[in-house]
């Protein structure tokens, strides 16, 4: 196991992930995929903190922790974007009945 | 020496009880309102033994320093939160909290039933903190965001019944016509930020009170920084604030009007606290403008010129607010005439019993209200026999308003007059020798009016038959027609409850003594020395860095003018009893014969016309506003339309057919994009 | 290393496996459960990188938290069962992504790494694995000596090393504003399905 | 060797790994060390939920005043053993509409949370099998896997009423999270750290006396999450058909019994853990499992004794007892410890013995009067309707009361 292989780890993680959001017409598999980007991202960064000499690790020891502190941030961000993500769907789905991003297209021309 | 923290707690005390009030008792327990009376006068009484101790402490020990607090450091300017002790902000802090604090039992009463009990005392706590802040600040940014809070809660409180459109209308005016002059002092704010270099360069900081009078100094006394025409125009900057604040011409026409808030809240604003401002501004810049003579002429010549503008227009009004209103306003005018002939103290000296004797009067005012139901005069009379505790009152008011021996009045008002008289003032050339001279005729033909109107208002509110009062108003009204303005109450003769005359009664005690007692003028009494006030104040000036320059003396008792102006108080005071005291309840207003002068004076010199035609319709409206509307039609209507004319046959024919409104579509772009710069930067 | 490599390796393979599931498969409700599987494999990975708070954290909020939510939404939408279709953007969505995932690898592969060496790494990780706890107990400083901190201010600093101060400390714009957007999210979900 | 080895610093782990390292390759002592722990936390958890059905069907019994199983083995403890063997040889029936791959997964799920929680508690000194930093986290976020089993079993059975049960289940546990979730915060703000190791070394007063309110909150909120009643509205036997387990049988059944029973022993295992000083007591050197056994058998008796006791829950009183009355108290308490923490610590960030009493005598004034007032708001909201039929309708019902 070395940063290497959990970099191309993540990043396939991540194009799945781009693969999905892209190419799947159910918004909540978009939903999902986009959570395994940020799986992907959060796993880059965690891998990065702890192979990677930080910045300021001469002053400071817990700049080892800087990579930590970013996933945190993420994964609270993906919360917030998965309750406001459901909730749009749940309007979507009230007011067309489907859940097909195709037929999401009121904003077209 | 008293603490800072004592200090700062003067200010902070009344704020805490605004904030107490304004979160804890309006929202949630409005039904115990009374708490926020009692709160914001125990708030105050603690500010006002709290101020009292700082005066003693100023006195006995001199000016405490205190080091000012960092608040922001902008662009090089640095502005402190810092207090300014000196004899002029401690004898403000006893006058605002000191008549705050009677206003405030005074309102227990006379706002009682009132449903915004709370609120009306979360805004009266406001405003006097704001005062407190203002007269605290050592720094002339801080002392302008008081100054403005004080305007923000005047407009709060003129509005107070804020459903009379009277009331709504009256509050927007005081609030647009002090902010004409805020321009003013806010330009010279803005001047003293951009001479910030300079200010730098001697060391000085360009908004601390204190370097501003240095800086205006002469050389030698290591000033020099300000100089000039700038500099008179700088001080011209902040007279036009104090003119705004203190209702001087042409500034003054929403002073009457803010009588529609309640009588309490006139009786504060117009004692102690906002008019009081502009004069204690004027007062708090007194070294520079000291240095720049044609400003002090101009504040001279302003305020001698007030002081018998509006007398005229207090002799024709009807109503008893009004009377007391214009008189605020000529005795501002006073004020800022003894500022502008360089008697410093005699102005602070007269605000002082000044705002004892008005708040007393318009307390007065706010009695007869509660028994008549209405504030016209023409609707009351022979109140004498009712209320004969609140008679003795007027009279003491009245008599200490027209300046008569001993009253507080006479003692102030004839220092000021000495002073004019005296050209107790230095280095002004043969236009201000004749500007001084002026100023003095215009103030002593003040005086006589002065008497006139307001023995016309006690004769015609006290003496006579009883007219009707708010019932027969009422009618009357409802006679020819014209809508009830809305704020008409019941009538019920009688003496007020406990809580409004216990404050007139000292107010009452203060208006007598307080004239001769804060400034003996031949020997000391009860340990007062000789001259005290004045004295006090000058002390003050010299302890700063401007001793020497500042050249200041304490004029002596001149009988003369004494006599002269006695004379002449008497002789309005007999002219008016002469026309009013013997007048049948039927006839008419003697002064109406005159007709045009009368309907100059009651429409007020048609200055509100002048103002609201001339200036705002013709000019403003008919003008600029349409030389600006054509720009706007042609030019930028004109270049809108071009830009509309090509996006419009852009978008549908070209730019939409990319628009899919699929959102994955986007994504797709997206991703080719930021894969394409990937590229990019990876090969080149 | 033989351990870890061993836990690596599957986990590899069960994240990447259940991610290619959470796009492919038809059904709705096994495509969620897959995601779990994800979701659970990234933990594992966590442990693995020495950062078993934000495991604990992954499981407690993306397992425990948004897959329920997903589920949830998943099961009151239609089509359940054939819900997950292509469309028409698959094969350039597909090409995309394995481009960008070509790029991606040549840059972890290709890049020049500075990495923590030797003793450094120890140290990072005792860092990293006590990020939130406070060390006091003589285990754990011997912990810590063991770990390469030889002096006692080293000690001191490793021990006074935690998340909580980095996201009140050095962090705590970010973190006030991730609060601010939480509320924001919160308020803006309320407001999206509330019953008109 | 491996250091980075989370379980390496037990020594459990380390001897079987040393001793299988003798004669075996590295990689599969590795392997072989890991199952044998994996087979010592799944047979205690089953052996935990044996010992439990017995006890609650006895006790259950005494309070229902009859004897209950006393024929198999001494007063009758072979019991659950034929009931296990009762269940094993059943036929496994798979509904024919059901998801069979999900179905068969999930009693699995659902057993897992209850073994992956045993894996950090404290049974004694230096026997907790991973002493993981963020152990009370860890516990917190292994039960939160527990919905994802209940849903995947309510989906997978395709019946209504299992998926009802299921949805109200998940919708109890995820309520019923959020103040379990902040009641522990209140534990580990006295502590100073999440491990299970550390909280038991810090009860130098017990937690029970020092965080009444969590403690209260606690064990309410776990006796909802673990479906106990009178919380256990997703399984109501009268109105759901027993709600997620419906359409199973045989083994499955049996596995999902054993989750249901084995997690009420290891949330015993955990209050005792954070609330009773876990293995403390007279010779905790030597004697520790023992007293900590004792207090498991002591919360248990007390889950068995809610269940005896009190009658079910409308789930709308459910939840408005989690988000009207244990969330406000869960707030308030990690307020007030929040607020005593900050002013008793020493500079080092420590609290003494003393400062500890002082929080208990706080904290009990504060739990008794905040019960007290809440309970007071709450009563008005989870009082039985009496529900009042429509003009003209002869039926009369009544909503809410005891099933």
């Amino acid at each position: 196991m070395t940063l290497e292989s959990m970099m191309i780890v993540a990043a396939i993680m991540f194009c799945i992930g781009l693969y999905g959001s892209l190419a799947r017409r159910n918004v909540l598999v978009v939903l999902m995929s986009l959570e395994l980007m940020f799986n992907g991202v959060n796993l880059t960064l965690v891998a990065l903190a702890k192979y990677v000499v930080p910045v300021g690790i001469e002053d400071n020891i817990a700049a080892v922790l800087t990579g930590q502190v970013f996933a945190v941030f993420i994964i609270t961000v993906a919360a917030a974007e998965v309750a406001l993500g459901l909730g749009i769907v749940f309007a979507m789905y009230r007011n067309t009945e489907s859940v097909d991003l195709a037929n999401a297209t009121e904003l077209r021309n | 020496m008293v603490s800072e923290a004592s200090i700062w707690a003067i200010l902070l005390l009344p704020l805490a009880a605004f904030v107490v009030i304004g979160l804890v008792v309006r929202p949630f327990l409005n039904r115990y309102a009374w708490v926020s009376g009692i709160l914001l006068i125990i708030a105050l009484a603690a500010a006002l033994a709290l101020s009292v101790l700082t005066l003693d402490a100023v006195i006995r020990s001199g000016e405490p320093h205190f080091e000012g607090r960092q608040w922001l450091d902008v662009g090089g300017a640095v502005i402190e939160l810092a207090l300014l002790i000196d004899p002029l902000t401690a004898i403000m802090l006893v006058v605002v909290t000191g008549v705050s604090l009677m206003v405030q039992i005074y309102s227990l009463g006379y706002m009682r039933g009132d449903p915004s009990y709370a609120r009306y005392f979360a805004y009266m706590a406001l405003f006097t903190a704001s005062m407190l802040g203002l007269v605290l600040s050592a720094n002339i940014i801080v002392l302008y965001a008081f100054w403005e809070l004080v305007g923000v809660s005047s407009y709060l409180l003129i509005g107070f019944w804020h459903e009379r459109p009277a009331a709504a209308a009256a509050a927007k005016k005081a609030f647009l016509i002090t902010r004409i002059g805020d321009v003013g002092f806010l330009i010279a704010i803005l001047y003293l930020f951009l001479q910030g270099d300079r200010f730098a360069a001697a060391g000085l900081n360009p908004f601390h009170i204190p370097d501003i009078w240095q800086a205006a100094q002469p050389l030698a006394a290591g000033g020099a920084v300000l100089g000039g025409v700038g500099l008179t125009w700088l001080t011209l900057g902040i007279f036009s604030g104090a003119m705004g604040k203190s209702g001087q011409f042409p500034l003054h026409s929403w002073l009457p009007d803010a009588m529609e808030g309640p009588t309490p809240v006139s009786a504060l604003i117009h004692a102690a606290t906002m008019v009081a401002a502009g004069i204690f501004l004027v007062a708090r810049f007194y070294p520079v403008f000291q240095a720049a003579q044609h400003a002090l002429t101009v504040v001279a010549l302003v305020g001698g010129f007030t002081a018998l503008f509006a007398a005229t227009m207090g002799l024709v009004m009807n109503d008893i607010k009004r009377v007391m209103a214009y008189s605020t306003v000529s005795q501002l005018g006073y004020m800022m005439a003894a500022l502008g002939l360089g008697a410093f103290p005699a102005a602070i000296f007269h605000l002082v019993t000044h705002a004892s004797f008005k708040a007393l009067l318009f307390m007065v005012a706010g009695n007869v209200n509660h028994a008549t139901g209405t504030f016209n005069m023409r609707y009351m009379g022979g109140l004498w026999r009712r209320m004969p505790l609140t008679y003795a009152l007027v009279l003491i008011g009245g008599l200490s308003l027209v300046g008569i021996i001993p009253f507080a009045g006479f003692w102030s008002k004839d220092e000021i007059l000495s002073a004019a008289w005296s050209d107790g003032w230095h280095g002004g050339g043969p236009a201000a020798l004749w500007a001084g001279k002026l100023t003095l005729v215009f103030l002593l033909t003040g005086v006589l009016l002065t008497a006139f109107y307001t023995f016309r208002m006690i004769y015609m509110t006290f003496h006579g038959e009883f007219r009707g009062g708010a019932e027969q108003e009422r009618a009357d009204l409802a006679a020819e027609g014209q809508p009830n303005t809305g704020h008409l109450g019941e009538v019920h003769l009688a003496e007020s409850p406990i809580f409004m005359w216990f404050p007139m009664v000292l107010l009452g005690v203060a208006a007598v003594f307080s004239g001769y007692l804060l400034n003996p003028q031949w020997v000391e009494e009860f340990g007062i020395p000789k001259h005290w006030i004045t004295e006090f104040l000058i002390e003050g000036l010299k302890s700063t860095p401007l001793a020497g320059v500042v050249h200041l003396e304490v004029p002596a008792f001149n009988r003369w003018m004494a006599a002269v102006s006695t004379v002449i108080a008497l002789a309005g005071i007999g002219l008016a009893s002469v026309l009013y005291l013997r007048r049948s309840a039927a006839s008419k207003d003697p002064l109406e014969a005159i007709k045009p002068v009368h309907a100059l004076l009651s429409r007020k010199y048609f200055v509100d016309e002048l103002y609201e035609d001339v200036i705002v319709r013709r000019s403003f409206y008919n003008g600029m506003v349409r030389a600006v509307d054509w720009v706007d039609r042609v030019v930028v209507d004109g270049v809108v339309d071009a830009i509309g004319l090509v996006s419009r046959n852009l978008g549908p024919n070209f730019l939409s057919r990319f628009q899919t409104g699929e959102v994955q579509a986007y994504g797709v772009a997206l991703t080719l994009g930021s894969l394409l710069i990937l590229l990019g930067f990876l090969v080149f | 290393m033989l351990f870890q490599d061993i836990v690596f390796w599957v986990l590899s393979v069960l994240a990447i496996g259940a991610s290619l599931g959470v796009v492919l498969v038809k059904d709705l409700f096994r495509a969620a459960l897959l995601l779990v599987v994800v979701f659970i494999a990234v933990a594992g990975f966590f442990v693995l990188l020495s950062a078993e708070f934000l495991a604990v954290v992954q499981v407690l909020i993306y397992a425990g938290a948004i897959a329920i939510l997903i589920i949830f939404a998943i099961m009151l939408t239609r089509d359940v069962q054939h819900g997950n279709l292509p469309n028409r953007f698959q094969i350039p969505a597909a090409t995309l992504a394995a481009v960008l995932l070509a790029v991606l690898v040549a840059v972890a592969v290709d890049t020049k790494w500075d990495l923590l060496a030797g003793q450094a790494q120890s140290r990072a990780q005792a860092v990293q694995t006590s990020a939130v706890r406070t060390l006091e107990s003589p285990g754990d400083l011997a912990g810590l000596e063991r770990a390469g901190f030889a002096t006692e201010d080293e000690r001191t600093a490793a021990q006074e090393a935690g998340l909580a101060d980095l996201l009140i400390g050095d962090f705590v714009l970010p973190f006030e504003v991730v609060s601010l957007l939480l509320l924001a999210a919160v308020i803006g979900a309320l407001a999206l399905v509330r019953p008109r | 060797m491996s250091p980075d080895n989370v379980l390496y610093g037990t020594p459990l782990y380390r001897f079987v790994y040393e001793l299988a390292g003798m004669v075996l390759p590295c990689w599969i002592s590795y392997v072989a060390a890991g199952l044998v722990i994996m087979f010592i936390l799944v047979n205690a958890v089953l052996m935990g939920a044996a010992v439990f059905v017995f006890a609650e069907r006895r006790l259950i019994g005494r309070f229902h005043n009859r004897v209950g199983p006393n024929r198999w083995g001494p007063f009758g403890t072979f019991q659950p053993f034929a009931d296990v063997l009762k269940l094993i040889f059943k036929e496994d029936i798979t509904p024919a509409t059901a998801d069979k791959i999900v179905f068969l997964a999930a009693p699995i799920a659902m057993l897992a949370p209850a073994i992956l929680m045993l894996a950090v508690v404290p049974f004694a000194k230096n026997t907790a099998l991973a002493d993981l930093n963020v152990g009370v986290l860890y516990i917190l976020a292994v039960t939160s896997l527990s919905s994802v089993a209940i849903l995947m079993a309510g989906w997978s059975s395709n019946n209504r009423y299992a998926m009802f049960g299921a949805a109200r289940g998940v919708a109890v546990l995820i309520s019923y999270e959020v103040p379990v979730v902040l009641c522990l915060l209140g534990v580990v703000l006295v502590t100073g750290s999440m491990s299970m190791a550390d909280v038991v070394e810090a009860q130098a007063v017990p937690f029970l006396l020092v965080q009444p309110l969590a403690l209260f909150v606690f064990l309410a909120g776990v006796s909802a999450e673990l479906n106990r009643t009178p919380f256990d509205v997703a399984e109501a036997e009268s109105e759901l058909v027993a709600g997620y387990h419906t359409e199973y049988s045989g083994v499955k059944f049996a596995l999902i019994q054993a989750a249901e029973f084995g997690g009420v022993v290891t949330a015993s295992m955990v209050v005792v853990t954070l609330f009773l000083g876990g293995w403390a007591g007279p010779l905790a050197d030597y004697l520790g499992w023992f007293w900590f056994l004792l207090k498991v058998g002591a919360v248990a008796f007390i889950f068995i004794w809610v269940r005896a006791t009190y009658p079910r829950l409308r789930i709308d009183q459910l939840m408005a007892f989690a988000w009207k009355f244990l969330l406000p108290l869960s707030l308030i308490n990690l307020f007030a410890t929040a607020l005593e923490v900050f002013f008793l610590r020493d500079s080092q960030g420590v609290l003494a013995t003393n400062d500890l009493w002082i929080m208990t005598g706080i904290n009990l004034a504060l739990g008794v009067g905040c019960i007290a007032l809440f309970g007071g708001m709450i009563r008005e909201k989870i009082r039985p309707v009496r529900w009042q039929p429509a003009a003209g309708s002869t039926a009369s019902l009544t909503v809410g009361e005891v099933t």
